[in-house]
């Protein structure tokens, strides 16, 4: 028992380096496309590895922390794309400032022309 | 400036005065009287393992009635405050009604559909389980509104039926009294939950009436936040 | 030995939680303040499952439950009025 | 420093800087969310009067048995009325709202000097 | 006979969900959710309808196992990758939005393809129009859509294709 | 552990309450008002209040958000309608 204790421990460690990771990936990241990127999936693996690390130690929580788990991975990306689509929806280019590739020009336009631009609500 | 000099005095003043209430105080080493008796006395006397829960539907189960009659309250004054405009008809100059609005995109609405039911189901959890975990009628409520308000973000233009809402929440409010009074029928006093069973302790079918009354809680104030936002939404200015 | 290696994960996670902080403050608009949020309240849960290990209750673990849907609906609620669906 | 006087002295300036907002503001939305800010320190406060000193949730489950709970679970009274003062709180914040609605529509401003009727 | 169908299906998945949520099993709790869920399948809610791409032929139910746990593994590499970047002095980033194209057909296959997508290495998906989904990516790899489906969607697809039918 | 947890999280919550006031745009208000309720609802865990807890989270951040933001679109769209009823009568302009 104390065994599995130990190995949940270094698993949430694990985790929570992901959720470190997460976190510094949000203060780094140049735009809000991006700040989303690191923010979903390091969080998301963060905490499914901080939630196996609590269930080795505590055996009996396994329902509820599958639940949560499963949750999570539904919800959570769900949230990313429609927060994705809004900023898209406002107009926020997802190029950096310096780059101006023409090739990948090209199939932004195709999104561009998607939608009608009116950022004026934000 | 003087106003904000004022200000500052005034915030200054309660700051004193509520310095002594914060400094001295140690964390307390035994309960208050009343909480001492709920204590030991609440879990043989009623059956919950979840004391708030005891506290809430039958100690003082009268505050938590009146409660709910505020809530109805608010929900009439905001639904009369938004209702005394009538909506324009879209196409009128210089409106904005619904039409303006963007639908959400497709997996939005999908995933709405998916979890609809499971949040409901996870409400009715929530609330039916209100003696046993930290659960109860409100958030289990909140739950069941939330569920409704995931769909109406999905798809802005979707038609609520009000009738369903008003009849769903005519009918808890008065099963709540009802079994206020079957209480004071069968048992010592109004909202009284002991005139079922109490059953075995910690288990799902225990403490008497208090999960009863907690579901019929969570579903009238699940309608009535439901009015509450779907009001604040549909209301096109 | 175990505790020890989960107070120093749960000390990660709340520097985790401080740095995310940061971008509610500062952060140049409103998209970065709600993926902020959103990943906030991700760890936030991650403290709470932590919480209810450290406490031994079983029972906080709805709380988390309840705190995920609510991460996801305040963030859909903020994302819908951006683009103007609210 | 010890849990309840950290609790209660977080509320204690929460719900100053509700009260600050709410003063110094004059957008009635601020005033609104001011006014959330002070309901939740106030909430705080109840709740930090009614902890015991290394208490626990007041449930019984494995971890907690009926006999053993007096000192060590916390006050379930303030729980109790803080619970139902969330949700009035949000009815009233609605209704605030609705108001700040209503007042925007018919004076075309949200701040607090458009409303004069009731100043003296 | 149809409608019978998806609300069999629906039952199953809420039963399910609740068994997780109550795990220490007591025959009482088996009840309750069994009413719960026969009344949440009975009513006339909004979403039932959805349940009914649910398959539980055991050939679907494999291919589920083993998408579940590409799709793990896919996790893992998505934030090997995300951590590679995060922290390099100067981040290795050139983000832009790419056009790929899917066959799925159904509702909740294309919603577990769009999580699929935005939990993998660099991509997020923005918009899903039709067959065309549009996806910002972190590094951008490849321009034209067809590479560009071959490398993000394709390992996806040929197995929700037999998930959901 | 969870005194250190505690402080943390009353820390942010007070500069949240601050940042609440004094950011500019109000959705971000909203935004950071409603994270005032997150980490509200964490400390009520650590007292050993979980109803409390939960109902913060449920009522207090996510319902009270929703219902700020919907009457700021609602505002948002009575000014578009103003907006646009000046500009046809541009003689008679309000305010």
């Amino acid at each position: 028992m104390e065994i599995l204790a130990i190995i949940g421990a270094f698993v949430s460690l694990a985790g929570s380096l992901f959720l470190l990771l997460a976190a510094i990936g949000i203060f780094r990241m140049p735009d809000t496309y991006n700040r989303m990127q690191t923010g979903t999936k390091a969080t998301t693996l963060g905490s499914l590895l901080f939630f196996v690390g609590i269930g080795m130690a505590n055996p009996s929580w396994w329902g509820k922390l599958l639940a949560l788990t499963i949750f999570i991975f539904i919800t959570n990306p769900l949230s990313s794309h429609v927060l994705a689509r809004a900023l898209h929806f406002i107009g926020k280019s997802p190029l950096l400032k310096g780059s101006k590739d023409p090739d990948v020009r090209d199939d932004l336009e195709a999104v561009e022309s998607l939608e009608t631009k009116e950022g004026d609500l934000v | 400036m003087i106003k904000r000099f004022i200000i500052v005095l005034a915030l200054a003043a309660i700051a004193v005065g509520l310095y002594p209430l914060a400094w001295g105080i140690q964390d307390a080493e035994i309960l208050t009287e009343v909480a001492n008796e709920y204590v030991e006395n609440g879990a043989d006397d009623l059956g919950a393992a979840n004391l708030v829960t005891s506290v809430v539907v039958s100690y003082r189960g009268l505050d938590t009635l009146g409660e709910i009659t505020v809530l109805f309250a608010a929900t009439a004054g905001v639904t009369m405050l938004f209702a005394a405009r009538k909506p324009k008809k879209s196409g009128q100059k210089g409106s904005l009604a619904d039409d303006s609005r963007r639908t959400g995109s497709e997996l939005l609405q999908t995933g709405a559909d998916f979890l609809f039911p499971i949040l409901w189901m996870f409400g009715m959890y929530i609330f039916v389980h209100g003696h046993l975990t930290p659960g109860g009628g409100f958030q289990g409520g909140v739950v069941l509104a939330s569920a409704v308000l995931l769909l109406l973000f999905a798809d802005s233009d979707r038609k609520m039926g009000h009738t369903l809402l008003q009849i769903a929440e005519a009918l808890s409010g008065a099963a709540y009294v009802a079994v206020g009074l079957l209480g004071l029928w069968f048992a010592a006093g109004f909202l009284d939950p002991r005139f079922l069973a109490a059953g075995e302790f910690g288990q799902l079918f225990s403490a008497g009436a208090i999960p009863v009354i907690y579901a019929l809680i969570g579903i009238k104030v699940g309608a009535e936040l439901t009015g509450i936002v779907d009001t604040m939404r549909r209301s096109a200015l | 030995m175990a505790d020890i290696i989960f107070n120093i994960a749960a000390v990660i996670a709340l520097a985790a939680f401080v740095i995310t902080f940061y971008r509610i403050i500062v952060g140049p608009e409103l998209g970065d303040r709600v993926v902020a949020l959103d990943a906030m309240t991700i760890m936030a849960l991650s403290g709470i499952t932590f919480l209810a290990h450290l406490l031994g209750r079983i029972i906080y673990l709805d709380v988390a439950l309840v705190y995920g849907l609510i991460s996801f609906l305040g963030v859909i609620a903020v994302a819908r009025y951006m683009e103007r669906g609210l | 420093m010890n849990i309840t006087q950290i609790v209660l002295i977080l509320g204690f300036l929460l719900s100053l800087i509700g009260f600050w907002g709410l003063l110094t503001r004059r957008d009635l939305f601020r005033m609104i969310i001011s006014f959330s800010l002070l309901d939740t320190g106030v909430h705080m406060i109840m709740i930090g009067i009614g902890y015991i000193k290394g208490g626990t949730a007041p449930i019984f489950d494995e971890a907690l048995a009926v006999g053993e709970a007096v000192g060590k679970v916390v006050d379930p009274v303030p729980s109790a009325l803080v619970l139902t003062a969330i949700v009035i709180g949000l009815a009233v914040t609605a209704l605030m709202l609705s108001y700040a609605v209503r007042v925007y529509t018919s004076r075309k401003s949200l701040s607090i000097d458009a409303v004069k009727e009731l100043k003296w | 006979m149809e409608a019978f169908a998806y609300r069999l299906k629906a039952f199953l998945v809420l039963a399910g969900v609740w068994l997780i949520l109550i795990y220490p099993f007591s025959l009482q709790e088996l009840y309750t959710g069994i009413a719960i869920s026969l009344l949440l399948v009975i009513l006339p809610l909004p979403g039932n309808r959805v349940f009914a791409e649910i398959g539980l032929a055991p050939k679907r139910v494999f291919f589920a196992v083993v998408y579940v746990l590409v799709l793990i593994i896919e996790i893992f590499r998505a934030n090997i990758d995300v951590a590679l970047r995060v922290v390099k002095p100067v981040l290795p980033i050139k983000p832009g939005i790419v056009k790929v194209q899917t066959r799925l057909k159904t509702k909740l296959g294309r919603l577990a393809l769009a999580n699929s997508i935005t939990l993998t290495p660099g991509t997020i998906t923005v918009e899903i129009k039709g067959d065309e989904l549009y996806i910002h990516w972190i590094y951008i790899d490849a321009e034209d859509a067809d590479t560009a489906t071959q490398k993000i969607v394709s390992q996806f697809e040929k197995y929700l294709e037999v998930i959901f039918g | 552990m969870s005194m250190t947890i505690l402080i943390v999280m009353g820390v942010l919550m007070l500069s949240g309450g601050i940042a609440a006031l004094y950011i500019k745009d109000t959705v971000s208000a909203i935004v950071a008002a409603g994270v005032v309720s997150l980490l509200a609802s964490v400390i009520f865990l650590i007292v050993g209040a979980p109803d409390v807890a939960m109902t913060e989270a449920a009522i207090g951040s996510a319902l009270t958000t929703v219902v700020f933001l919907f009457a700021w679109s609602r505002i948002k769209e009575a000014e578009k309608e103003k907006d646009t009823l000046e500009s046809d009568s541009a003689e008679e302009g309000g305010e």
